[in-house]
């Protein structure tokens, strides 16, 4: 319990220094944010007047408290661009990405485990040689590039999917996860190759160790010891990995979601960075951020159950 | 002959901090040694017994000035104690070369700057004195057998002449015989160059045989202490004794 | 020499072929070779047009077809891996020598100044790398100059990381001990005792940092942030030919084959002379 | 007397380099019932390697195994892994050297300990099972059993865990326990405790012990016979006393004089 008190206290930290950090790099970039909402119809008056409307006069700690307790009360700001509030703007996108980096972690998960486990197991087997070849080819496949090739094969030459044909999962569920399938895949596909890579050599590697060799010496079989022994162990380095892979899955489907046209955050995300719309560009890292770090915790908490060494420790 | 005590220990204490520290709790220090008395004679090997975590290495670590914070007094004739240490693997840079190794001590000297020549010549006598030959000069720790790192670790320390050597479990890693060749090693230098070694070991068959003093740890304080035979005679303290009955030395 | 080439054979031993090692030098040898050539020699400016031979297929007179705008895209090809390329080594000189003297010096000396920056680079791998590097980009703004920047900060953390763990195992061995029971001082006990030893590991995260650094320069200029128009990285390229998946799918598939055999190329070459000890 | 384990020409061979490279060369050993018999070597002498090829430990690639290890009418080395496997921990029980790595560090003590009775005695119910583990972990001297039992290695010295790693060898009963330097790793008053525990063991169960050291002043404390090995050959074996009164090989007397002695 109290392991899990100081995780969840060593992400609030982290959350402050991220805030600060991105808060402080957006306010130190040159260029003022008024000039920058009003472009040309700027007039020193009006500038002035906005100026001291949105308290941009104040010193910097007290306006970054200012945006930090409106910004997790849900008021993010508002666009310079489109002049709503961002909050809603990314609230009915974050579901869409967020499904899509979901299914593509299950995706991942139910393709290495099986065939990390099993490669493992037929260490130098031929299975366990072209599999480990196919991996490294795997993984030098950029997503985006294999999103165009599924794209190609399945949209151009099967035919089975239409490539642009997004359904809103408020229409039709269904339709938009079949839609998402294929895209999740994409990004599944080099995360997977990793995760069986690192847990092919996690097993062997504890499957080396002596109470392996203990194991043995009380009549266990190869299957026991695999599972009834190494597997808990071997898992340890790779929930930590998968935990990384979910966090990027996030941020991996900005790029996926430009190739299958997927009207997800990363839209919103490249335009309010091409335009230089801070308000917008500083909730969405925001945003990933804090699903990035409220899965760190999840993954801590899943590794103190897996692992009982790990002790409150400094 | 009324002879020099070289080290001076009077009422030595010293705390660590306890790495596994707790939030809530309030004792974050750990009390290491505790009061600790000793004498180091001038040419004389002292053993230290104990059994791990009684603050042996601590104490050693202290005299040697890798540990500076302590209350108490700690006094010495000689500067630049010098230390060998258990693991042979470990304490040798697995990346630089033997010669390179023993020339290091000499480039940081600070009292007296050596020449090239000086310092190749320095290499070459002492390769000798720890018994191998110069052909050692080139190769890397890897290619070398515990027995022969352990010798060159004794060779670092003893590249700047010191006068006081602390060994800690010098011999614990090795094989039984190589064991026996280092003890003869550490023996012969003391012999021949007159140093006064602080020998630490669990072992006390291995202390009987080398050490004119012995002092027995536990806990932080020193138990017992005295010449080597009569403690091993007429030991006083309990455990003491049973360190020697778990060593099959008494019944 | 004779050592050098003997790693190509097949081992007496175990009558094996290291072939990562052969195929990474084959794959990363044509990709720096075409580099190379074209820093020199280019079968036609990169950026000329020609309206009348657009989106062409393979021919002779343009080996690699033509884009929408009729350019030649071997050249563009040459041009693009070249700037590729020269981002992702400066992404990785940027990223490494920082990252390696944070660690070192972090790792060593612990204290105040080890635990505000661990803070921060904490907080900056809460992030994902891309998304690291979209944030830096948003704050530089775009083009080739930028993305380098941005990319070598964002990988500073994991570099700073990576060292600093290396030294904190290190600094409390008994070969450091001893160092320092000589009086050696504390930087020449970093980076002459220390530091040689963190080579392998070093040497293993930069190659898969490269590649890393590659994929994410790819990516950024897939999402057209990056090398600016006229002048194109590969992601920046492939970004156009999607478009024409269903026109020309060759063009969009050449590029893209490019860039994994550059990567692919890499790989191979890492995960081989990580084997070169067990052959 | 009865033999209840005969090794003969025991031949071990690696083949894992360029050149095989031979670890046991012609190793024989007859256990009789109850005894405890020692077996002495520095590092390289193959005396691990006999032992865990007696225990079915070594791995089947890699290396070639000849002669014969005859238990219960079976050939070990040959026989069928069904029927090794049904010894092992049953009747035959290793303990090693490294009581803080052999635990699997993410399970608890308790279904460490049972785990023999789990593999072999599977009419055993979970409720007598548990009341045996605290039983033997009772009588190889860990204090409160009960809390023991739900607690994971790490939380244990490196005495208790050898103590765990004891009662788990022989909660089955075996007629062998292998006790590869079981105290190495140890402070030597641990050490002397876990000797007079052998002892006990096989006084009061009538366990036969293979004991393994390098150090031969323990294995005259706890065995009557010794096997003294140099680079995997048998130098020379006998009675515990008598070699050490008169060493016929120059190897056993430069051992016995590598050990200081002691005239009080």
């Amino acid at each position: 319990m109290r392991y899990i008190l100081k995780k969840v206290l060593s992400m609030v930290l982290t959350l402050f220094v991220v805030s600060l950090c991105v808060f402080l790099a957006f306010s130190l970039i040159p260029g003022d944010p008024v000039t920058r909402m009003f472009g040309t119809e700027a007039t020193p008056e009006l500038i002035a007047q906005y100026r001291e409307k949105m308290g941009l006069n104040d010193p910097l700690l007290v306006r970054y408290f200012r945006w930090f307790t409106s910004f997790i009360q849900g008021d993010m700001g508002t666009s310079y661009d489109y002049k709503i509030p961002v909050a809603g703007m990314i609230a009915e996108k974050i579901p869409i990405t967020l499904t899509l980096a979901i299914m593509s972690f299950v995706i991942m998960v139910l393709i290495s485990i099986p065939l990390g486990i099993y490669i493992a197991k037929h260490e130098n087997g031929i299975m366990d040689h072209i599999i480990s070849i196919l991996n490294q080819i795997i993984m030098s496949i950029p997503p985006f590039f294999s999103g165009i090739l599924i794209t190609f094969f399945f949209g151009v030459i099967l035919r089975v999917f239409k490539p642009g044909g997004f359904v809103s999962y408020t229409k039709d569920f269904g339709a938009f996860i079949k839609y998402l399938i294929l895209p999740a895949v994409a990004i599944a596909l080099p995360k997977a190759a990793m995760a069986t890579k690192l847990l092919r050599g996690s097993v062997i590697e504890e499957a080396g160790k002596d109470y392996t060799r203990t194991a043995y010496s009380r009549g266990n079989t190869t299957n026991a010891v695999l599972y009834l022994h190494v597997l808990k162990n071997a898992m340890i380095p790779v929930v930590t990995f998968m935990g990384m892979a979910l966090a990027d899955m996030v941020a991996g489907s900005i790029v996926i979601e430009q190739v299958f046209g997927i009207p997800g955050i990363s839209r919103i995300l490249l335009t309010s960075i091409n335009n230089r719309d801070y308000p917008v560009v500083e909730a969405i890292i925001m945003g990933i951020a804090i699903m990035v770090l409220v899965i760190n915790l999840l993954v801590d908490i899943i590794y103190r159950i897996i692992d009982p060494r790990i002790e409150v420790e400094e | 002959m009324e002879q020099r005590r070289v080290i001076q220990i009077r009422n030595l204490n010293v705390y660590y901090k306890n790495h596994k520290k707790t939030p809530f709790s309030k004792d974050r220090m750990n009390h290491v040694l505790k009061g600790v008395d000793l004498y180091v004679y001038e040419g004389e090997i002292l053993g230290l017994a104990g059994e791990s975590g009684c603050g042996k290495s601590t104490l050693a670590k202290t005299i040697v000035g890798m540990n500076k914070i302590y209350d108490g007094v700690l006094s010495q004739t000689y500067s630049d104690p010098q230390m060998v240490f258990q693991d042979p693997y470990s304490s040798l840079n697995p990346s630089k070369k033997i010669g390179w190794l023993l020339e290091e001590p000499l480039k940081s000297d600070k009292k007296y700057k050596w020449t090239k020549e000086e310092r190749e010549k320095r290499v070459k006598e002492i390769i000798k004195a720890v018994g191998l030959t110069e052909n050692m000069l080139d190769r890397y720790p890897s290619q070398l057998s515990g027995g022969q790192r352990q010798r060159i670790s004794i060779g670092v320390a003893l590249m700047r002449n010191p006068k006081v050597l602390v060994a800690d479990e010098p011999v614990s890693a090795l094989d039984v015989t190589i064991q026996a060749q280092i003890l003869e090693l550490l023996q012969q230098l003391h012999r021949d160059m007159g140093i006064t070694i602080l020998f630490i070991s669990h072992d006390l068959r291995v202390i009987y045989q080398i050490c004119d003093h012995v002092a027995v740890m536990k806990g932080g304080v020193i138990q017992e202490y005295g010449e080597t035979k009569s403690v091993y005679k007429n030991p006083s303290s309990e455990y003491t004794k049973e360190l020697l009955r778990a060593a099959g030395i008494r019944k | 020499m004779k050592r050098f080439l003997a790693l190509f054979r097949k081992n007496k031993a175990t009558g094996k072929r290291n072939s990562y090692l052969i195929l990474g030098c084959i794959f990363t040898g044509v990709i720096l070779l075409m580099v190379l050539i074209g820093i020199f020699y280019m079968p036609y400016s990169p950026t000329k047009m020609d309206a009348s031979s657009k989106l062409q297929g393979f021919s002779f007179r343009h080996w690699m077809g033509t884009d929408h705008m009729g350019r030649d895209v071997l050249s563009r090809v040459m041009y693009g891996s070249r700037v590729t390329l020269a981002i992702a080594a400066s992404t990785i000189v940027i990223g490494a020598g920082l990252g390696t003297i944070i660690g070192a010096l972090t790792g060593y000396f612990g204290g105040i100044f080890d635990e505000i920056s661990m803070r921060i680079i904490d907080a900056m791998l809460a992030f994902p790398s891309i998304l690291l590097s979209l944030v830096f980009v948003s704050l530089f703004g775009t083009g080739t100059y930028q993305v380098a920047v941005a990319l070598g900060i964002s990988f500073v953390p994991s570099f700073a990381r990576i060292v600093r763990g290396e030294f904190l195992r290190s600094k409390n061995m008994d070969y450091v001990e001893v160092a320092r029971l000589q009086g050696v001082s504390d930087l020449r006990i970093i980076f002459v005792h220390i530091l040689p030893n963190t080579v392998g590991v070093l040497m293993s995260s930069i190659m898969i940092g490269f590649n890393n650094a590659v994929l994410a320069e790819a990516g950024l200029s897939f999402l057209g942030i990056g090398a600016q128009p006229p002048y194109a990285s590969l992601g920046n390229m492939l970004s156009d030919a999607q478009s024409y998946l269903f026109n020309r799918p060759s063009y969009v598939i050449s590029i893209g084959v490019v860039i994994v055999i550059m990567v692919l190329g890499f790989s191979f070459l890492s995960e081989g002379i990580k084997r070169i000890s067990n052959y | 007397m009865e033999v209840i384990l005969d090794v003969t020409d025991l031949h071990i061979e690696f083949h894992d380099h360029d050149k095989p490279e031979t670890v046991v060369e012609d190793f024989d050993l007859m256990l009789e019932k109850g005894e405890i018999v020692g077996i002495v070597g520095e590092s390289g002498s193959g005396k691990s390697m006999s032992a865990l090829a007696i225990a079915g430990l070594l791995k089947r690639h890699a290396l070639t195994k000849n002669g014969r290890i005859m238990f219960d009418g079976h050939d070990l080395l040959t026989c069928d892994r069904k029927i090794l496997r049904s010894y092992q921990g049953d009747e035959i029980s290793i303990i090693f050297q490294e009581p803080m790595t052999s635990l699997n560090p993410v399970k608890k003590i308790g279904w460490q300990v049972e785990e023999s009775l789990r593999i072999h005695h599977k009419e055993i119910d979970k409720a007598t099972r548990k009341k045996k583990a605290i039983e033997m972990m009772d009588a190889v001297g860990l204090r409160e059993p009960e809390k023991v039992y739900d607690m994971y290695p790490h939380e244990l010295s490196g005495g208790m865990r050898q103590r765990v790693m004891i009662a788990a060898a022989m909660i089955a009963e075996p007629r062998i326990l292998i006790a590869d330097e079981p105290t190495t790793a140890l402070d030597v008053t641990i050490q002397a405790q876990i000797v007079d525990l052998l002892r006990k063991l096989n006084r009061e169960k009538g366990t036969a012990i293979i004991f393994i050291s390098h150090d031969l002043s323990l294995i005259r404390q706890l065995c009557q016979r010794v096997i003294v090995m140099q680079s995997g050959n048998i130098v020379e074996t006998g009675n515990v006393e008598e070699i050490f009164r008169a060493p016929k090989m120059s190897y056993t007397r430069k051992l016995i004089a590598a050990i200081p002695q002691i005239d009080l």
